[in-house]
């Protein structure tokens, strides 16, 4: 396990220290660093922050700035942030509007934000909507079961533009609610991933063989298969989110995630695959994103998320963003 | 008498911590089947915070429901993860029943267990049968419970106590998750036991040794 | 070797043909897809044309759009194209101000746009600036040793900035050729590369061993050395090239890049080291960049790259660019 | 005559094809030492599109120097890398060479090899000793030269121009490389042999193969 590190304690410190240096131009550390925090808040605009585990950047830290998140609080590598980590963000970006978290549905990072909440609420109005873009898994049991997963960028830009046009946090609340049945991820892996704390390998895959169905933490999927060509692989992604998502009407949204080993080629040649496939099922695809925006840390693989989004949430996301990692309009 | 407590639960905390770090791999192996491989890492962090933060005060100062206090913080403070708020809440409940009882009776210690397992159970939203370190605490508790009942001696009720845990962890190994991360895996959870569930034993054991020891003279 | 594609043979151009169906915003095909081209051209600007190997990307089809390229060729993986596709260029974006071809410094990549140059010479105004921005090898000989890698991308950014505001031809064919002793790379790789019509790795490092000094076409380096905490790793880099680097006046851009295979959390503690060496050697480093801009297929490592811009030079940097890798302003 | 000379250059090019694929993934490997592993593709890919475009023409209505003006084409366009514009270059010169003397006499072979080496050296502005495939080319053009000079026989001649090329590309083993990928490599470029001269030998193979054999009736 070669790694760019220096130990695995000062990992995730001295690359967040190095994310802010780069990007001074929209981002600061919070105090005591407990968060990542845009540099020029707006008074009285609801303030959008998440968080979650390090070893998924850019998000979430490259998501903060104008048009999407106001602070990021990150964990050690894949766990959650504390909820002082949170409570201090919140502290810091709420100007009077109040806050909403965007948590990624993970039992652990659920629990720390709620935590928060609780910490913060009698100074602060907080609300909380749940990512949970991930295809529907064996046992979802309660509705509980599916993960934020890249798809919560897309939760993020969308209240982030929204938020910075001056909805308030109730209406934020209902819309970031509303958005999860229409977004839909899936993730294939080609390796596992060595956690550096451990130095062991999450799991072990053979030369022939691909785990479907994966996060972002380096957790086994729902099935080891052989390894396929990239059409093989690609179009049963797309497929299983075409039948999973539970809308399909309104313009469609293409992403295509790295998680972080798999270079920029490879996932255009997937965009290919996964965009000929949704437009042969008579979708429209209208907006694209192919890069790493989700990365578990420098595993090869890579998951497709499709949404479908209204008139009025595409120019949302046409809307300007300055971040680390989108960026357009400004 | 409540000085003395205050050490015997830092005693508790450190012998806890000394365990934990000695089945880290152990512990982040199990996790790397079923989850995302920290488990180890999680609990050992933690611990060591608690330790480090209970260092910082006089323990003739101050009272055992605040050394479980100063636990819950501490803990939360340096993990976060699915551990962090769920000790946490464990030792605040911890702490609120021991405000009601400062002595580290037989009872109190019962309280404990079962203080914590219900700040588990509430902040996790779990139950039993979850592939959780739940099937292991409720267990605990439940065994507690009945030996308070049966007014057993302090060794019996620890021997149930860790019995009953014990069974409890090794008993997700056959269950098919439901919390947690390993939720996603469903029916391929099965086979492997529960990270939260052995680590919960390792702590139920160090408790126990605390809770049995012959009080050392100091 | 697992990678998402179908056959070695179709990968180009699949991932291409994703590349521009994701970022029809800015570029499209040109005839017979002989380049990707900038969708609307400037009449009277003169065109900025590059091109290159495939395996290299967002390398250059990421750089073209507003205030960069207006079309880039691309060859098989790691082959220059060909003088038919360069001349292709050149007629669908010369709009009668004259073309400058950026060509990255190999004998191949010199020689096919070279022989472009002679086949359109009749009908074109025509410039050639060279990119050489790699670290002095050991035998540069006649100065025809240094390779153009990363750092690239800011002579093509420049020089589009400029061609934007409407520098004629000779203006920009000078500036190129003032940029090359101001901008150095130097690169390491933590693995090497399986080129997929070969599927043989170009060369293989064992699990304590880095090579230090490679280019981007999975090619060894100067040398072969003991893998080594990132501190000491990037800081070699880092200090090889302020070494080789002629003219440090001025204001620093830093640029650490990934080589494919690495990810964002690794580039950005890579960048730390080498910022914090940088700022304690005295010089400034005011603008930056951390990425996977010019890749080297799936390869793990990365490359760090200094250039010195005069304040105009800033503006011409900070000026606004629309493409699919590079975006701001706009 | 010229247009059975045109039909001799299309089988040469066809056993040249032939040659280069059953070494290609040799000369991938050559490449790889010291080079990014591409040469037998760029090759074999270049040779097959000489042959496939020298089958879309009428080989009785063209002249010799048209099919390696078409060679040079297709070449070009199929490639790229160092090795489209050399050989393009190269082919380009033999057919300049070949006006002056459509017969492919002797004297005709010789200057092809001469004309080629020349455009090479033109286009890639190398010399001998660079470590490139100049170092099989410029000894083989001595050797043909030499011959000529000689009056020797056709077979005589192209045993020479073998022998040189096969010479110098093995000399191409203790140089460092001066020119092409390799010579970022410096001293790290001894030892192997340069990809492109292991090439030449095999072309210069398969021409002395076509030129001396007996013309097959037909
Ligand atoms: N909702 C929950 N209720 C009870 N215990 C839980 C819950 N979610 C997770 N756990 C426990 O937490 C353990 C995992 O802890 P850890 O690996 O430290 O955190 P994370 O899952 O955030 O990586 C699981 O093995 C399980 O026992
Ligand atoms: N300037 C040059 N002059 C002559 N031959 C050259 C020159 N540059 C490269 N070569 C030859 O080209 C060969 C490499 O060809 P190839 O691998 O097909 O192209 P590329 O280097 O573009 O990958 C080298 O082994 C060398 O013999
Ligand atoms: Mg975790
Ligand atoms: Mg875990
Ligand atoms: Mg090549
Ligand atoms: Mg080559």
């Amino acid at each position: 396990m070669k790694k760019f590190m220096n130990t695995a304690e000062t990992m995730v410190a001295e690359s967040t220290e190095g994310f802010v240096r780069a990007h001074e131009e929209f981002v600061a550390f919070g105090i005591d660093r407990k968060c990542i925090r845009r540099r020029h808040l707006v008074p009285g605009k609801v303030a959008i922050i998440s968080g979650g585990g390090a070893g998924h950047e850019p998000m979430h830290i490259g998501f903060v700035g104008r048009g999407m998140l106001d602070a990021a609080c990150v964990g050690h590598i894949f766990t959650s942030p504390t909820p002082s980590q949170i409570v201090s963000a919140i502290e810091e970006t709420d100007t009077g509007a109040g806050c909403l978290l965007i948590v990624k549905n993970y039992d652990g990072d659920v629990m720390n934000f709620e935590m928060a909440a609780e910490m913060a609420a009698g100074r602060h109005r907080i609300e909380i909507v749940l990512a949970c873009d991930d295809i529907e898994t064996v046992r979802a049991g309660d509705g509980r079961g599916r993960r934020g997963v890249a798809g919560t960028l897309i939760t993020e830009r969308l209240l982030g533009a929204a938020a910075e046009q001056g909805a308030p946090l109730a209406a934020l609340k209902a819309f970031g609610d509303s958005l999860s049945p229409r977004i839909r991820s899936m993730g294939v892996a080609l390796t596992g991933v060595a956690v550096p704390h451990t130095q062991r390998t999450t799991f072990t895959l053979g030369s022939n063989e691909i785990e479907m169905g994966v996060g972002i933490h380096g957790e086994p999927g729902h099935s080891r298969e052989p390894f396929a060509n990239a059409d093989t692989i690609v179009r049963r992604l797309s497929e299983t989110i075409v039948n999973d998502i539970r809308q399909t009407t309104g313009t469609g949204l293409l992403l295509v995630n790295g998680l972080g080993g798999t270079p920029p080629a490879e996932l255009y040649l997937a965009y290919k695959i996964a965009r000929d496939f949704m437009v042969n099922h008579g979708l429209r695809i209208e907006r694209s994103l192919v890069g790493a925006y989700a990365t578990s840390l420098d595993m090869q693989g890579l998951s497709v998320t499709l949404a479908f989004l209204s008139e009025e949430e595409i120019s949302l996301w046409d809307s300007p963003v300055a971040t680390a990692a989108l960026r357009w309009g400004c | 008498m409540s000085a003395n407590a205050a050490r015997r639960l830092s005693r508790m905390f450190h012998r806890i911590s000394v365990a934990i770090s000695a089945e880290k791999d152990h512990l982040s192996d199990l996790d790397g089947a079923i989850g995302d491989a920290d488990h180890g890492i999680t609990m050992s962090l933690g611990f060591q915070a608690v330790n480090g933060e209970l260092a910082k005060h006089d323990l003739d100062e101050i009272l055992p429901s605040e050394v479980f206090s100063l636990a819950a913080s501490a803990f939360l403070d340096a993990v976060g993860a699915s551990t962090g708020p769920l000790y946490a809440t464990a030792f605040r409940k911890a702490a609120q029943a021991l405000k009601r009882d400062e002595t580290l009776s037989v009872a109190a210690q019962a309280a404990i267990v079962e203080a914590m397992t219900s700040g588990i159970r509430d902040r996790g939203k779990g139950q039993r049968g979850d592939k959780t370190m739940l099937d292991a605490w409720i267990p605990a508790t439940e065994a507690a419970a009945a030996a308070r009942d049966r007014q057993s001696s302090v060794s019996d009720m620890w021997d149930g106590i860790l019995e009953a845990a014990d069974a409890g962890a090794r008993s997700t190994r056959s269950m098919v998750a439901t919390r947690g991360r390993a939720a996603r895996l469903g029916e391929r959870s099965l086979g492997h036991i529960d990270p939260g569930a052995a680590s919960a034993v390792v702590i139920i054991k160090a408790m126990k040794e605390t809770f049995t020891e012959n009080e050392p003279a100091e």
